[in-house]
């Protein structure tokens, strides 16, 4: 798995290439604490090019959502999530905790 | 019956994976329960590296695929400590962002996968997690 | 000619096709002015698909680029400017007028 | 030495670019040539739609290409008021933004992407444009 980081104005765009599992997901983790940690809660998670995301993986969405949105000072969404993986996503009952864009211009131009 | 085993630490997870996709597509599957397959065992592997075995390279995970009729079997076998799947409460995803704790994700998600999920211990030769999936589904 | 308009939370993007020239300009001008009637002075030109532009084209940019810059409301930026069309930009001089992406992400992401 | 007349109205400039860029690519120019001729002709003759003619639909433009050489030569005539070129000054694109004054880009244009420009007037015959373009440049 590879990961970049792109700083807008209002927004960073995480773009994670691969495979998030139990032993990239820390690695994921070690990013978005980083994005965070800089103050800045306003993220949008590119997926376009995630071809496997384990429960792991959406854990770590999970706790970012949660920094994020606390102080309501921001949000974290996701861009270009490939069909299967969003089932997954769904049929694990998460899906209702992320804004999902088709468009990564829509996503940060929601920002 | 192509049967592999792999160190188990979070590394493998990916030979792991290679291994059950090309089973699954030989098996017939459509990409959508290929991913199904691939998900599950990821989710089981993890699991067994980390509560059955406790923590990385503390032993090895066997996997068998077997493929009959319409179905994909997939065994996974460990020497960890045995696991009781019924002590474990469902998720609860309806609740609020905040109150989310991150576990118990794995498990269900592995039930919701594949049509049939099953633990076993056998003193002497370990854990067994047999899951299967059908064709149709 | 066709122009679209997209709305996003800080700007606007107003997408162009075809050919702008003494014949088509006035309308993209009725378009500008319709964004900027709406009080939205940070712009988006979406040039990707432009494939001439004559000098008509550029000063309805401009006037629209003064009404955008006024009081420090706003901006209109180039994005997908294609290359023979820039050289002409740079040759009638306008070039330094305009903040010009390459990336439409990019674009949106600068407001 | 194709020559075609079109109604003087902008609606003709998509149609007047068809001709030349036709001409021009025959003429084996590049593309960023290719785009050059058509841009400085367009402006050519929305000049004489604007200014020779003051509107449209006051007469005709004849345009007629020529290919010699190395060269591209593009004549373009109508019937409307004479032109003195030298009159005009050239425009100031050093300003500041709020200076720009929306006029003088046309002329400009013409002389940066043709090698030559040249206006005459005929009594009888009326104004006649001619800009070359050569292929090396
Ligand atoms: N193979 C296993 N061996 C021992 N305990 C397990 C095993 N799989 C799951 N468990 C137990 O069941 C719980 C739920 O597992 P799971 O749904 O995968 O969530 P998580 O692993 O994220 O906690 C785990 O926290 C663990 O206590
Ligand atoms: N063909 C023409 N006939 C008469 N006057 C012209 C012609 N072309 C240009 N002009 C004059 O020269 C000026 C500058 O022309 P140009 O550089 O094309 O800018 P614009 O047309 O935008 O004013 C025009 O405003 C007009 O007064």
């Amino acid at each position: 798995m590879e990961i970049s980081t792109s700083s807008y104005k209002r927004c960073d765009v995480v773009k994670a290439n691969g495979r998030v599992d139990s032993y990239t997901a820390p690695e994921l983790e070690e990013v978005l604490n980083s994005v965070t940690g800089n103050g800045t809660y306003k993220i949008v998670f590119d997926m376009s090019n995630v071809d496997f995301m384990s429960s792991k993986g959406w854990w770590v969405l999970i706790e970012t959502q949660k920094k994020c949105k606390r102080y309501n000072r921001g949000e974290l969404v996701l861009y270009g999530i490939q069909d299967r993986i969003r089932e997954s996503l769904d049929l694990v009952g998460m899906g209702s905790y992320f804004k999902i864009f088709d468009d990564l211009t829509a996503a940060v131009g929601s920002f | 019956m192509p049967t592999a085993k792999f160190p188990a630490r979070f590394e493998s997870l990916e030979k792991i994976s290679q291994f059950v996709v090309k089973a699954a597509r030989e098996a017939g599957f459509d990409e959508a329960a290929v991913y199904a397959v691939d998900l599950a065992v990821d989710e089981a592997c993890s699991n067994i590296i980390e509560h059955a075995y406790g923590g990385e390279g503390r032993g090895d995970i066997k996997c068998t695929c077997q493929i009959a009729n319409n179905n994909l079997k997939i065994i996974l076998r460990d020497q960890g400590r045995p696991f009781n799947p019924s002590s474990v409460a469902e998720p609860n995803f309806g609740a609020p962002l905040e109150e989310l704790k991150p576990r118990g994700a794995g498990l269900f998600l592995m039930r919701k996968l594949m049509d049939e999920v099953d633990f076993e211990f056998e003193a002497g030769s370990g854990n067994v997690l047999t899951m299967v999936k059908h064709r149709s589904k």
